[in-house]
């Protein structure tokens, strides 16, 4: 009969609105900034840089090569060498970055600063609640705005993170064995020029730890 | 009581004249309304309520709309670029100021007309139906007759002349409105008299 | 005591006009009627935008607003201060007019919507003695007054030179032109019942008792079928989902006032939730009772509480309706009042003359419901076997 | 002058309008503008006449006026239906360009 099924229509939109003040479950919206969803897994918002240990200045992983800043689409990254080098987290000394900026207002999180960097330095945050009522200087994010540590990362994103450390550990590690080499090759040489004895110095040196 | 006639009809000339003098066909339409409004405060103000009220659901109400209707369906809406009088319109001019005067000039000098006022009767809506439930239920009826035809010929000739007999259906859709805006008239108009 | 707290407005104006020379009296006292009435309903408007917005919410299982309360403060009142950032937000917002529109016009349009609207207000019996005018012919009054709001609507459509306003502005009036005959039909049942116009006569005929329930029309077989069609008529005549094809977002953009913004959009905002706020008070006295109590023990109650609780309770179904209808189709919409409001409405005439001849007389209720029953299954029968109403078919280009 | 007076000679400046109106513009449906005019200054006159009359409460004004609004409709409702049929036919609406029947 006509207006039946108007009626079956309104008997559901009135147990709609009555059950939604009694049971919780049926609200589908979660009131924002009191309670939160759970980010999502692979969650990436806006680049950061990644420092070891506690200073930023020392433990920056940021060696100001630049391929982010001229791999990035829409040129967001403006990056100025320093004149000076530190030493860098593998022992060698290298220039770092004076100025790194970042406007997130141009840039669009495609994320391939994070896969072109060699340094495991720039990598995807999670932060999302970056406005701001400036909105050419409160969106151009600083070095120091930039700058987190790397148990922030952990955090945010523990396995990416895991895999990162891996591989720094890795390199330090070839690094190291290298150092080592070099310093014994040196030590060698020295010996030879100095004292030619035949002494088989290099026989108790462990293997290099492979990766 | 004069002051308030001698305003609303300043107001209604005036917009009855604007209605007839401008060139934009929906300005003229608003105007008019504006000039049945005064007409309806005319009749407010002669005691005559529901006449007043039946003026502005009649006039204002249904034929302005109308009229808006058909502007629109004929698309006039835009003024014209050629003159908006006719032919020979300067007799027109003549002849209704002739006419002007003649009913001006009986005005004011007949000796016939009533000086004095009566008092108001009280014309209820009660008074009016039973009038028209008892002495004029002929008219009535005839009215009602009037009405039905008035609307039935108003479909006919709006109707779009059909050349293919699959698009009937679809081609009277349009008349469906038109023969709404009529049965308004009607109704509204037998509403008010029950 | 409760008469006293009945009659506490038209005491106080009493009072109040008491002070002033006599020559003045019946202008103050109108004009403090009228501001009654201008600072009563614009403030159930502001009321009902947060309540359908928080209706709207939890029938699709939001919350709705609930976040701003007294300004300056962090009392939250469930968000029912959310009209006051709104209508801040659209009094400061920018006044756009199209550079084609016809400027005079467009200007007018609003203003034009607002003052029939208003003037509906002065025939309503709000309360016992309520009534800021007492017209013999109230009703055609009210019908009169209303039939002069599709002048401003056509106002708004064709002067703002846009496609969509135009298409807007002739759905409009199409749709309000077709509605207002079952809606005035429906009303003449009432007339015809009571055998006056005047609105305060029609509450008066409604004011008795039998075994404690009230004489409201809607009691009676005839009655509550008129109050539906009146029902159905003032959704479509006051532009409500599921007839809210004049302004349907996803087809016309919004219709008539597709080109206005800022104060003028308020106005638009402001006429129509009032037009739909007298329609339903309309409605309430026609059929509801006006201001009377449904039972008699319940009159101690003050006339103006029960008309005002009564236009909430008819806006939360206006309000459930919109929350649950889907938009219907032009050709349904003229079908829908054509072919099934107007003849049932024309029967309900019939069957209202029946009830009033077969005077107190117990054989006329199952005879007028069974006329009102059979009427109704035919028509609707008809109606949704011609496909009127029915599933859409869906036809492709051949 | 009398208010009756007023009234009258409002009515004849009405109907003069009207009729000028009527008589000077080409397009259909100002004609039928001034038509309704014309009507409305006629009942004008009766109501005023049934007013300041001798005997209004026989309601005779009155209900003359109520039956010519009910004509008034039918009439505006058949000339615009014809208007909308002659636009069809020849895309116009101006009178001067349609001359079929005039033999």
């Amino acid at each position: 009969m006509l207006g039946e099924q108007i009626i079956k229509g309104m008997a559901v939109t009135a147990k709609n609105f009555f059950a939604s003040y009694v049971s919780k479950d049926r609200l589908t919206t979660v009131q924002y900034p009191e309670e939160r969803l759970p980010q999502k897994h692979h969650t990436r918002q806006f680049p950061f840089l990644v420092y070891d240990g506690d200073d930023v200045q020392k433990g920056l992983r940021c060696v100001a090569c630049q391929i982010c800043e001229k791999e990035c689409p829409p040129k967001c990254i403006y990056i100025i060498k320093s004149k000076d080098k530190k030493v860098d987290y593998k022992g060698q000394m290298q220039v770092y970055p004076v100025t790194f900026d970042i406007d997130i207002s141009v840039c669009m999180s495609c994320q391939i600063c994070v896969e072109v960097c060699p340094f495991e330095s720039i990598k995807m945050n999670t932060e999302f609640e970056l406005s701001t009522d400036d909105r050419f200087g409160g969106l151009l994010l600083t070095k120091e705005q930039l700058a987190k540590p790397n148990s922030y990362y952990q955090k945010v994103h523990p396995e990416a993170a895991a895999e990162s450390d891996a591989v720094i550990a890795a390199e330090k590690a070839k690094a190291e064995a290298k150092a080592k080499a070099a310093a014994e090759a040196k030590a060698k040489a020295a010996a030879t020029v100095a004292e030619p004895a035949p002494s088989p110095a290099p026989a108790a040196t462990p293997p290099p730890a492979k990766p | 009581m004069t002051l308030s006639i001698i305003i609303t009809a300043i107001v209604t000339i005036l917009a009855a004249a604007t209605a007839m003098s401008l060139r934009n066909l929906v300005h003229s339409v608003l105007a008019l309304a504006v000039a049945f409004a005064g007409i309806a405060a005319f009749y407010l103000q002669l005691d005559a309520q529901f006449v007043g009220f039946a003026e502005i659901l009649v006039y204002v109400g249904a034929v302005a709309i109308l009229i808006v209707f058909a502007i629109l369906l004929t698309r006039s809406g835009e003024a014209p670029d050629q003159s908006v009088l006719g032919p020979g319109w300067f007799y027109g001019i003549i002849v209704s100021a002739l006419v002007f005067t003649a009913i001006g000039w009986a005005i004011l000098n007949s000796s016939a007309l009533p000086t004095e006022v009566p008092v108001a009767s009280d014309a209820t809506v009660k008074h009016i139906g039973e009038a028209l439930m008892t002495k004029y239920v002929l008219p009535l009826e005839i009215i009602g007759l009037v009405l039905t035809a008035a609307m039935i010929g108003a479909v006919l000739i709006a109707l779009r002349e059909v050349s293919t007999a699959g698009g009937s259906r679809r081609e009277s859709a349009p008349s469906e409105n038109l023969s709404g805006l009529t049965s308004t008239a009607t109704n509204s108009s037998l509403g008010g008299k029950a | 005591m409760f008469n006293a707290l009945d009659q506490v407005f038209v005491n106080a104006l009493h009072w109040l006009v008491g002070f002033l020379p006599e020559a003045l009296r019946p202008l103050v006292s109108s004009l403090l009627a009228v501001a009654f009435v201008l600072m009563v309903f614009p403030g159930i408007f502001a009321i009902v935008t947060v309540i359908e917005r928080k209706g709207l919410g939890r029938i699709q299982n939001r919350y709705g607003p609930n976040r701003v309360g007294i300004p300056f403060t962090k009392i939250r009142l469930c968000g029912f201060g959310q009209f006051i950032p709104d209508g801040i937000k659209s009094l400061t917002k920018e006044d756009i007019v199209p550079r084609a529109a016809d400027k005079v016009v467009h200007f007018l349009a609003p203003v034009v919507m607002l003052i029939p609207v208003l003037l509906a207000y002065s025939v309503l019996p709000f309360g016992r003695n309520m009534t800021i005018t007492d017209y013999d012919a109230g009703l055609l009054f009210f019908f009169a007054v209303g039939g002069a709001v599709e002048i401003s609507v056509f106002m708004a459509g064709w002067s703002s030179h846009n496609k969509y306003s135009l298409l807007g502005a002739m759905r409009a009036i199409a749709q309000m032109v077709s509605y207002e005959i079952p809606l005035i039909l429906s009303a003449v049942t009432v007339v015809m019942i009571v055998g006056s116009l005047n609105l305060n006569n029609i509450v008066a005929a409604q004011n008795h008792y039998t075994f404690g329930i009230a004489h409201w029309h809607v009691f009676t077989p005839w009655g509550l079928l008129g109050f539906v069609l009146f029902f159905i008529a003032a959704l479509a005549e006051s532009n409500r989902t599921p007839f809210d094809l004049p302004e349907a977002e996803s087809e016309i953009i919004a219709g008539y006032f597709t080109e206005y913004s800022g104060f003028k959009f308020a106005l638009f905002f402001l006429g129509e939730y009032l037009g739909m706020f007298a329609i339903s008070g309309l409605g309430i006295t026609l059929f509801l009772g006006g201001w009377t109590a449904p039972f008699s023990f319940l009159i101690w109650v003050p006339s103006y509480v029960w008309f005002i609780s009564k236009l909430l309770g008819i806006i939360f179904v206006f309000i459930w309706i919109r929350g649950t209808l889907p938009r219907l189709r032009m050709d349904q919409l003229m079908n829908f009042a054509w072919k099934f409001m107007l003849p049932l409405a024309l029967i309900n005439i019939l069957i209202a003359g029946i009830w009033h001849f077969m005077d107190h007389d117990w054989l006329r209720w199952p005879v007028c419901s069974t006329l009102i029953v059979l009427a109704y299954v035919t028509l609707g029968r008809g109606l949704m076997q011609n496909q009127k109403l029915g599933k859409r078919i869906y036809r492709f280009a051949e | 002058m009398t208010t009756l007076q007023i009234c009258l000679l409002a009515s004849a400046l009405l109907f003069a309008i009207g009729f000028a109106g009527a008589v000077t513009r080409r397009h259909a449906i100002l004609v039928l503008i001034g038509i309704e005019l014309m009507l409305n200054a006629a009942n004008l006159n009766f109501i005023a006449f049934w007013r300041f009359g001798p005997h209004p409460e026989m309601l005779t004004g009155l209900m003359f006026v109520i039956f010519s609004m009910a004509l008034a409709g039918a009439e505006a409702a058949v000339g615009l239906a014809l208007v909308i049929a002659i636009y069809r036919h020849k895309k116009t609406s101006n009178l001067d360009e349609v001359k079929e029947l005039k033999g």
